[in-house]
Protein backbone atom coordinates (compact mmCIF):
# COMPACT_ATOMS: atom_id res chain seq x y z
CA UNK A 1 0.00 0.00 0.00
CA UNK A 2 0.97 4.01 -0.60
CA UNK A 3 -0.18 5.93 1.89
CA UNK A 4 -1.27 9.23 0.48
CA UNK A 5 -1.58 12.71 2.63
CA UNK A 6 -3.29 16.02 1.49
CA UNK A 7 -2.70 19.11 3.58
CA UNK A 8 -3.94 22.63 4.04
CA UNK A 9 -6.46 23.58 1.12
CA UNK A 10 -6.12 20.80 -0.76
CA UNK A 11 -7.40 18.61 2.44
CA UNK A 12 -10.16 20.67 3.03
CA UNK A 13 -11.64 20.64 -1.01
CA UNK A 14 -10.67 16.85 -1.33
CA UNK A 15 -12.63 16.49 2.51
CA UNK A 16 -9.70 13.78 2.78
CA UNK A 17 -6.57 13.87 4.67
CA UNK A 18 -5.03 10.28 3.96
CA UNK A 19 -6.00 7.22 2.08
CA UNK A 20 -4.14 4.06 1.07
CA UNK A 21 -3.96 3.48 -2.69
CA UNK A 22 -2.45 -0.80 -3.61
CA UNK A 23 0.67 -0.22 -5.37
CA UNK A 24 1.48 -3.33 -7.53
CA UNK A 25 4.55 -1.57 -9.29
CA UNK A 26 6.43 1.26 -8.36
CA UNK A 27 5.40 4.46 -10.01
CA UNK A 28 6.14 8.33 -10.34
CA UNK A 29 4.25 10.92 -8.44
CA UNK A 30 2.69 12.06 -11.77
CA UNK A 31 1.20 8.47 -12.53
CA UNK A 32 0.09 8.48 -9.32
CA UNK A 33 -1.80 12.37 -9.43
CA UNK A 34 -2.79 11.18 -12.76
CA UNK A 35 -4.49 7.62 -11.10
CA UNK A 36 -6.02 10.06 -8.40
CA UNK A 37 -7.76 12.63 -10.94
CA UNK A 38 -9.71 9.74 -12.37
CA UNK A 39 -11.92 9.43 -9.34
CA UNK A 40 -14.02 12.54 -10.05
CA UNK A 41 -14.30 16.27 -11.54
CA UNK A 42 -13.70 17.32 -8.27
CA UNK A 43 -10.40 14.99 -7.16
CA UNK A 44 -9.28 16.02 -11.65
CA UNK A 45 -9.70 19.74 -11.00
CA UNK A 46 -7.94 20.27 -7.46
CA UNK A 47 -4.89 18.29 -8.08
CA UNK A 48 -4.34 19.87 -11.34
CA UNK A 49 -3.15 23.01 -9.83
CA UNK A 50 -0.01 23.89 -11.57
CA UNK A 51 1.58 24.58 -8.06
CA UNK A 52 1.06 21.62 -6.43
CA UNK A 53 4.04 20.28 -4.54
CA UNK A 54 4.94 16.46 -2.91
CA UNK A 55 7.25 14.77 -0.52
CA UNK A 56 8.04 11.25 -0.39
CA UNK A 57 8.44 9.49 3.36
CA UNK A 58 8.69 13.15 4.85
CA UNK A 59 11.05 14.95 2.33
CA UNK A 60 10.83 17.20 -1.03
CA UNK A 61 10.12 15.49 -3.99
CA UNK A 62 9.88 15.74 -7.61
CA UNK A 63 6.64 14.78 -9.24
CA UNK A 64 9.71 12.38 -11.41
CA UNK A 65 9.92 10.72 -7.82
CA UNK A 66 9.61 7.03 -7.72
CA UNK A 67 7.02 5.66 -5.21
CA UNK A 68 6.84 2.27 -3.98
CA UNK A 69 5.07 0.03 -2.21
CA UNK A 70 5.60 1.15 1.83
CA UNK A 71 6.16 4.91 0.96
CA UNK A 72 4.61 7.84 1.93
CA UNK A 73 3.09 10.39 -0.63
CA UNK A 74 1.83 13.84 0.63
CA UNK A 75 0.21 16.41 -1.76
CA UNK A 76 0.16 19.90 -0.31
CA UNK A 77 -0.10 23.84 -2.34
CA UNK A 78 3.15 25.83 -1.57
CA UNK A 79 3.81 26.35 1.61
CA UNK A 80 2.92 29.37 3.96
CA UNK A 81 4.56 29.47 7.39
CA UNK A 82 6.74 31.68 8.64
CA UNK B 1 26.79 23.38 17.90
CA UNK B 2 23.71 23.43 19.67
CA UNK B 3 20.51 22.81 17.45
CA UNK B 4 16.98 23.04 18.97
CA UNK B 5 14.03 22.57 16.75
CA UNK B 6 10.25 23.21 18.34
CA UNK B 7 7.34 22.81 16.67
CA UNK B 8 4.67 23.42 19.57
CA UNK B 9 1.04 25.26 20.56
CA UNK B 10 2.48 26.97 23.48
CA UNK B 11 3.71 30.57 23.21
CA UNK B 12 7.56 30.80 23.92
CA UNK B 13 9.57 33.08 25.56
CA UNK B 14 12.01 35.17 23.98
CA UNK B 15 14.06 36.09 27.78
CA UNK B 16 14.40 32.16 28.30
CA UNK B 17 15.25 31.79 24.51
CA UNK B 18 18.34 34.05 24.31
CA UNK B 19 19.63 32.50 27.93
CA UNK B 20 19.67 29.20 26.17
CA UNK B 21 21.32 30.10 23.12
CA UNK B 22 24.21 31.75 25.20
CA UNK B 23 24.40 28.75 27.44
CA UNK B 24 27.77 28.12 28.12
CA UNK B 25 29.80 30.47 26.56
CA UNK B 26 29.17 34.29 25.36
CA UNK B 27 29.30 33.40 21.56
CA UNK B 28 29.81 37.36 21.03
CA UNK B 29 26.79 37.79 18.50
CA UNK B 30 23.24 37.06 18.69
CA UNK B 31 20.80 37.31 16.41
CA UNK B 32 16.74 37.36 16.99
CA UNK B 33 14.05 36.91 14.57
CA UNK B 34 10.56 36.73 15.94
CA UNK B 35 7.48 36.85 13.92
CA UNK B 36 4.31 37.65 15.07
CA UNK B 37 0.62 37.58 13.49
CA UNK B 38 0.48 41.21 12.17
CA UNK B 39 -3.41 43.66 12.65
CA UNK B 40 -4.25 43.21 9.28
CA UNK B 41 -5.94 47.25 10.07
CA UNK B 42 -7.85 45.73 12.72
CA UNK B 43 -9.45 43.12 9.55
CA UNK B 44 -7.76 40.34 10.63
CA UNK B 45 -8.69 37.91 13.92
CA UNK B 46 -6.41 35.23 14.08
CA UNK B 47 -4.42 32.85 12.03
CA UNK B 48 -4.67 28.91 11.65
CA UNK B 49 -1.09 27.11 11.09
CA UNK B 50 -1.61 23.85 9.44
CA UNK B 51 1.37 21.76 9.41
CA UNK B 52 2.41 18.15 8.42
CA UNK B 53 3.81 16.33 11.72
CA UNK B 54 6.38 13.97 11.01
CA UNK B 55 8.36 16.20 8.68
CA UNK B 56 8.14 19.24 9.96
CA UNK B 57 10.67 19.17 12.35
CA UNK B 58 13.00 17.12 9.89
CA UNK B 59 12.34 19.90 7.44
CA UNK B 60 13.54 22.57 10.06
CA UNK B 61 16.37 20.44 10.73
CA UNK B 62 17.71 20.24 7.30
CA UNK B 63 17.50 24.17 7.06
CA UNK B 64 19.49 24.71 10.15
CA UNK B 65 21.89 22.30 8.69
CA UNK B 66 22.47 23.70 5.70
CA UNK B 67 22.91 26.97 7.85
CA UNK B 68 25.83 25.31 9.93
CA UNK B 69 27.69 24.11 6.91
CA UNK B 70 27.77 27.73 5.59
CA UNK B 71 28.25 29.95 8.59
CA UNK B 72 30.17 29.18 11.52
CA UNK B 73 27.83 28.94 14.31
CA UNK B 74 27.56 28.31 17.81
CA UNK B 75 23.66 27.63 18.78
CA UNK B 76 20.41 27.36 16.60
CA UNK B 77 17.03 27.39 18.06
CA UNK B 78 13.61 27.73 15.72
CA UNK B 79 10.66 27.39 17.05
CA UNK B 80 7.36 27.34 15.30
CA UNK B 81 4.00 27.59 16.78
CA UNK B 82 0.75 25.73 15.09
CA UNK B 83 -2.59 25.90 15.84
CA UNK B 84 -4.68 29.02 15.92
CA UNK B 85 -3.01 31.99 16.64
CA UNK B 86 -4.85 35.41 17.61
CA UNK B 87 -3.26 39.05 16.24
CA UNK B 88 -0.16 40.43 18.30
CA UNK B 89 0.63 36.76 18.70
CA UNK B 90 3.84 35.46 18.06
CA UNK B 91 4.31 32.46 15.34
CA UNK B 92 7.59 31.69 14.67
CA UNK B 93 11.39 32.18 16.32
CA UNK B 94 14.95 32.45 15.08
CA UNK B 95 17.86 32.40 17.35
CA UNK B 96 21.31 32.05 16.22
CA UNK B 97 24.63 32.73 18.20
CA UNK B 98 27.98 32.69 16.38
CA UNK B 99 31.31 34.53 17.30
CA UNK B 100 30.70 36.79 13.96
CA UNK B 101 27.97 39.48 13.64
CA UNK B 102 27.93 38.92 10.06
CA UNK B 103 27.25 35.23 10.07
CA UNK B 104 24.61 35.74 12.82
CA UNK B 105 22.54 37.87 10.79
CA UNK B 106 23.07 36.35 7.73
CA UNK B 107 22.38 32.18 9.29
CA UNK B 108 19.16 33.71 10.99
CA UNK B 109 17.52 35.76 7.98
CA UNK B 110 18.48 32.67 5.57
CA UNK B 111 16.84 30.36 8.21
CA UNK B 112 13.54 32.40 7.99
CA UNK B 113 13.77 32.60 3.99
CA UNK B 114 14.13 28.86 3.83
CA UNK B 115 11.82 28.28 6.03
CA UNK B 116 9.06 30.34 4.70
CA UNK B 117 9.35 28.14 1.75
CA UNK B 118 10.63 24.77 2.82
CA UNK B 119 8.98 23.69 5.93
CA UNK B 120 5.72 22.03 5.45
CA UNK B 121 3.52 25.32 7.08
CA UNK B 122 0.34 26.85 5.89
CA UNK B 123 -1.82 29.79 6.96
CA UNK B 124 -5.32 30.47 6.98
CA UNK B 125 -6.41 33.48 7.72
CA UNK B 126 -9.72 34.18 9.79
CA UNK B 127 -11.17 37.89 9.38
CA UNK B 128 -13.74 39.87 10.68
CA UNK B 129 -15.90 39.25 7.72
CA UNK B 130 -16.32 36.60 5.23
CA UNK B 131 -14.99 32.91 5.41
CA UNK B 132 -11.95 31.97 6.57
CA UNK B 133 -9.07 31.66 3.82
CA UNK B 134 -5.88 30.10 2.68
CA UNK B 135 -2.95 32.35 2.41
CA UNK B 136 -1.28 32.49 -1.14
CA UNK B 137 2.09 31.66 -1.04
CA UNK B 138 4.21 34.78 -2.15
CA UNK B 139 6.53 35.23 -4.74
CA UNK B 140 8.69 37.77 -2.97
CA UNK B 141 9.34 34.85 -0.08
CA UNK B 142 10.42 32.67 -3.04
CA UNK B 143 12.64 35.51 -4.26
CA UNK B 144 14.07 35.93 -1.39
CA UNK B 145 15.04 32.34 -0.59
CA UNK B 146 16.59 31.86 -4.19
CA UNK B 147 18.71 34.89 -3.38
CA UNK B 148 20.79 32.20 -1.10
CA UNK B 149 21.74 30.19 -4.18
CA UNK B 150 25.16 30.86 -4.98
CA UNK C 1 8.39 55.89 14.37
CA UNK C 2 9.60 55.03 18.10
CA UNK C 3 13.15 55.70 18.23
CA UNK C 4 14.79 54.88 21.63
CA UNK C 5 18.43 55.68 22.08
CA UNK C 6 20.34 54.81 25.30
CA UNK C 7 24.20 55.23 26.16
CA UNK C 8 24.41 53.51 29.70
CA UNK C 9 26.29 51.65 32.52
CA UNK C 10 23.97 49.60 33.68
CA UNK C 11 22.98 46.09 31.82
CA UNK C 12 19.84 45.97 29.77
CA UNK C 13 16.88 43.48 29.63
CA UNK C 14 16.28 41.63 26.23
CA UNK C 15 12.81 40.81 27.17
CA UNK C 16 11.79 44.33 28.30
CA UNK C 17 13.02 45.93 25.30
CA UNK C 18 11.19 43.66 22.67
CA UNK C 19 8.25 44.19 24.75
CA UNK C 20 8.37 48.20 24.13
CA UNK C 21 9.64 47.26 20.70
CA UNK C 22 5.98 45.71 19.88
CA UNK C 23 4.62 48.13 22.04
CA UNK C 24 1.41 49.47 20.62
CA UNK C 25 1.04 47.30 17.41
CA UNK C 26 1.75 43.97 16.36
CA UNK C 27 5.08 44.79 13.39
CA UNK C 28 4.99 41.36 12.57
CA UNK C 29 8.87 41.10 12.32
CA UNK C 30 11.07 42.15 15.04
CA UNK C 31 14.65 41.23 14.91
CA UNK C 32 17.13 41.90 17.64
CA UNK C 33 21.10 41.33 18.12
CA UNK C 34 22.30 41.51 21.02
CA UNK C 35 26.83 41.94 21.12
CA UNK C 36 28.48 40.41 24.23
CA UNK C 37 32.13 40.50 25.40
CA UNK C 38 33.13 37.70 24.06
CA UNK C 39 35.40 35.14 25.59
CA UNK C 40 38.64 34.94 24.23
CA UNK C 41 39.69 31.02 25.14
CA UNK C 42 39.97 32.33 28.97
CA UNK C 43 42.60 35.24 28.27
CA UNK C 44 40.23 38.41 28.01
CA UNK C 45 39.16 39.68 31.49
CA UNK C 46 36.80 42.33 30.30
CA UNK C 47 36.99 45.52 27.86
CA UNK C 48 36.77 49.13 28.99
CA UNK C 49 33.76 51.10 26.88
CA UNK C 50 34.73 54.90 26.28
CA UNK C 51 32.76 57.39 24.89
CA UNK C 52 32.12 61.03 23.62
CA UNK C 53 29.37 61.90 25.53
CA UNK C 54 27.40 64.84 23.95
CA UNK C 55 28.31 63.17 20.53
CA UNK C 56 27.47 59.63 21.13
CA UNK C 57 23.95 59.54 21.39
CA UNK C 58 23.98 62.13 18.42
CA UNK C 59 25.73 59.86 16.27
CA UNK C 60 23.61 56.60 17.31
CA UNK C 61 20.68 58.62 16.35
CA UNK C 62 21.50 60.33 13.04
CA UNK C 63 22.58 56.53 12.13
CA UNK C 64 18.72 55.33 12.88
CA UNK C 65 17.30 58.10 11.11
CA UNK C 66 19.39 56.74 8.20
CA UNK C 67 18.04 53.49 8.44
CA UNK C 68 14.85 54.41 8.74
CA UNK C 69 14.97 56.91 5.31
CA UNK C 70 15.76 53.54 3.56
CA UNK C 71 13.58 51.05 5.27
CA UNK C 72 9.94 50.94 6.47
CA UNK C 73 10.12 50.81 10.78
CA UNK C 74 7.63 50.86 12.87
CA UNK C 75 10.43 51.09 15.86
CA UNK C 76 13.92 51.25 16.93
CA UNK C 77 15.97 50.93 19.78
CA UNK C 78 19.86 51.07 19.84
CA UNK C 79 21.36 50.63 23.59
CA UNK C 80 25.36 50.46 24.27
CA UNK C 81 27.09 50.30 27.45
CA UNK C 82 30.42 52.01 28.75
CA UNK C 83 32.23 51.75 31.66
CA UNK C 84 33.80 48.26 32.48
CA UNK C 85 32.54 45.16 31.28
CA UNK C 86 33.39 41.15 32.59
CA UNK C 87 33.40 38.26 29.92
CA UNK C 88 30.39 37.36 28.64
CA UNK C 89 28.18 40.72 30.05
CA UNK C 90 26.03 42.42 27.03
CA UNK C 91 27.94 45.33 25.45
CA UNK C 92 25.32 46.39 22.69
CA UNK C 93 21.27 46.32 21.16
CA UNK C 94 19.53 46.91 18.46
CA UNK C 95 16.14 46.15 17.96
CA UNK C 96 13.84 47.10 15.05
CA UNK C 97 10.49 46.02 14.30
CA UNK C 98 8.78 46.01 11.03
CA UNK C 99 6.34 44.81 8.92
CA UNK C 100 8.76 43.38 6.86
CA UNK C 101 10.87 40.29 7.31
CA UNK C 102 13.83 41.82 5.50
CA UNK C 103 13.61 45.55 6.44
CA UNK C 104 14.04 44.45 9.95
CA UNK C 105 16.96 41.86 9.51
CA UNK C 106 18.53 44.84 6.85
CA UNK C 107 18.28 47.82 8.84
CA UNK C 108 19.54 46.35 12.17
CA UNK C 109 22.03 44.44 10.23
CA UNK C 110 22.73 48.17 9.19
CA UNK C 111 22.67 49.95 12.47
CA UNK C 112 25.13 47.62 13.42
CA UNK C 113 27.81 48.32 10.62
CA UNK C 114 27.27 52.07 11.16
CA UNK C 115 27.16 51.69 14.46
CA UNK C 116 30.87 49.97 14.62
CA UNK C 117 32.19 52.89 12.19
CA UNK C 118 30.68 55.79 12.99
CA UNK C 119 29.50 56.22 17.06
CA UNK C 120 32.35 57.30 19.02
CA UNK C 121 33.07 54.25 21.36
CA UNK C 122 36.04 53.22 21.87
CA UNK C 123 37.21 49.63 23.06
CA UNK C 124 40.17 48.64 25.54
CA UNK C 125 40.99 44.85 26.50
CA UNK C 126 41.91 43.86 29.75
CA UNK C 127 43.38 40.64 29.78
CA UNK C 128 45.43 37.91 31.87
CA UNK C 129 48.40 39.17 30.94
CA UNK C 130 50.10 42.12 30.09
CA UNK C 131 48.76 45.54 30.10
CA UNK C 132 45.44 46.31 29.24
CA UNK C 133 45.29 47.54 25.74
CA UNK C 134 43.63 49.62 22.91
CA UNK C 135 41.40 47.86 20.13
CA UNK C 136 42.73 48.10 17.20
CA UNK C 137 40.08 48.91 14.41
CA UNK C 138 39.60 46.01 11.69
CA UNK C 139 39.52 46.33 8.16
CA UNK C 140 36.53 43.87 7.56
CA UNK C 141 34.45 46.49 10.18
CA UNK C 142 34.97 49.03 7.46
CA UNK C 143 34.13 46.81 4.74
CA UNK C 144 31.03 45.70 5.96
CA UNK C 145 30.01 49.47 6.47
CA UNK C 146 30.85 50.39 2.97
CA UNK C 147 28.56 47.70 1.32
CA UNK C 148 25.53 49.44 2.45
CA UNK C 149 26.59 52.52 -0.04
CA UNK C 150 24.65 52.26 -3.25
CA UNK D 1 38.88 79.81 22.27
CA UNK D 2 38.68 76.10 20.37
CA UNK D 3 37.93 73.85 23.06
CA UNK D 4 40.04 70.28 21.56
CA UNK D 5 39.05 66.81 23.25
CA UNK D 6 41.03 63.80 22.68
CA UNK D 7 39.62 60.37 23.72
CA UNK D 8 40.92 56.92 23.73
CA UNK D 9 44.73 56.17 23.27
CA UNK D 10 44.98 59.60 22.22
CA UNK D 11 43.75 60.93 25.39
CA UNK D 12 46.14 58.48 27.68
CA UNK D 13 49.48 58.92 25.75
CA UNK D 14 49.17 62.93 25.66
CA UNK D 15 48.11 62.85 29.01
CA UNK D 16 45.39 65.23 28.12
CA UNK D 17 41.37 64.62 27.60
CA UNK D 18 40.90 68.53 26.78
CA UNK D 19 42.31 71.76 26.27
CA UNK D 20 41.60 75.22 25.17
CA UNK D 21 43.10 76.87 22.05
CA UNK D 22 43.22 80.81 21.52
CA UNK D 23 41.78 81.45 17.86
CA UNK D 24 42.47 84.36 16.18
CA UNK D 25 40.68 83.64 13.10
CA UNK D 26 38.95 80.51 11.83
CA UNK D 27 41.25 77.69 10.45
CA UNK D 28 40.79 73.96 8.98
CA UNK D 29 41.50 71.39 11.45
CA UNK D 30 44.87 70.47 9.94
CA UNK D 31 46.07 73.54 10.72
CA UNK D 32 44.95 73.49 14.27
CA UNK D 33 46.59 69.64 14.42
CA UNK D 34 50.27 70.92 13.05
CA UNK D 35 49.71 73.90 15.16
CA UNK D 36 49.14 71.00 17.78
CA UNK D 37 52.33 68.70 16.77
CA UNK D 38 54.65 71.81 17.82
CA UNK D 39 54.06 71.43 21.76
CA UNK D 40 56.92 68.68 21.57
CA UNK D 41 57.93 65.61 20.19
CA UNK D 42 55.41 63.15 21.76
CA UNK D 43 52.94 65.42 20.72
CA UNK D 44 54.29 65.36 16.88
CA UNK D 45 54.41 61.95 16.87
CA UNK D 46 51.43 61.00 18.40
CA UNK D 47 49.40 63.41 16.22
CA UNK D 48 50.88 62.63 13.08
CA UNK D 49 49.08 58.99 13.05
CA UNK D 50 47.56 58.54 9.39
CA UNK D 51 44.42 57.73 10.74
CA UNK D 52 43.51 60.14 12.94
CA UNK D 53 39.55 61.03 12.94
CA UNK D 54 38.32 64.37 14.03
CA UNK D 55 34.63 65.31 14.90
CA UNK D 56 33.50 69.42 15.08
CA UNK D 57 30.97 70.18 17.60
CA UNK D 58 29.92 66.69 18.10
CA UNK D 59 29.58 65.74 14.34
CA UNK D 60 32.07 63.64 12.30
CA UNK D 61 34.40 66.28 10.25
CA UNK D 62 37.17 66.00 7.88
CA UNK D 63 40.57 67.87 8.25
CA UNK D 64 39.83 70.26 5.80
CA UNK D 65 36.83 71.25 7.77
CA UNK D 66 37.16 75.07 9.18
CA UNK D 67 37.06 75.98 12.78
CA UNK D 68 36.18 79.05 14.96
CA UNK D 69 36.35 80.44 17.90
CA UNK D 70 34.11 78.61 20.61
CA UNK D 71 33.65 75.66 18.18
CA UNK D 72 34.46 71.85 19.86
CA UNK D 73 37.25 70.31 18.36
CA UNK D 74 37.65 66.23 19.15
CA UNK D 75 40.48 64.26 17.61
CA UNK D 76 40.95 60.32 18.40
CA UNK D 77 41.86 57.35 16.59
CA UNK D 78 39.51 55.09 14.70
CA UNK D 79 36.24 53.96 16.56
CA UNK D 80 35.60 50.30 17.81
CA UNK D 81 32.07 50.11 19.57
CA UNK D 82 29.38 47.58 19.02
Amino acid sequence: MLTIKFFAVLRERLSSDRMQLPLEQPKSVSEVVEQLKQQSQLWHKELSRYDLLCAVNQEFADHSTVVKEGDELALFPPVTGG
Amino acid sequence: MLKRIKVQTEDFDLEAEYRQLNDGHASGAVVTFSGLVRDEEGQLLGLELEHYPGMTEKALSNIVDVAKARWPLHAVTVIHRVGYLKVNEQIVFVGVASAHRLAAFEAANFIMDYLKTRAPFWKKEHSVHGEPSWVAAKASDQQAAERWQE
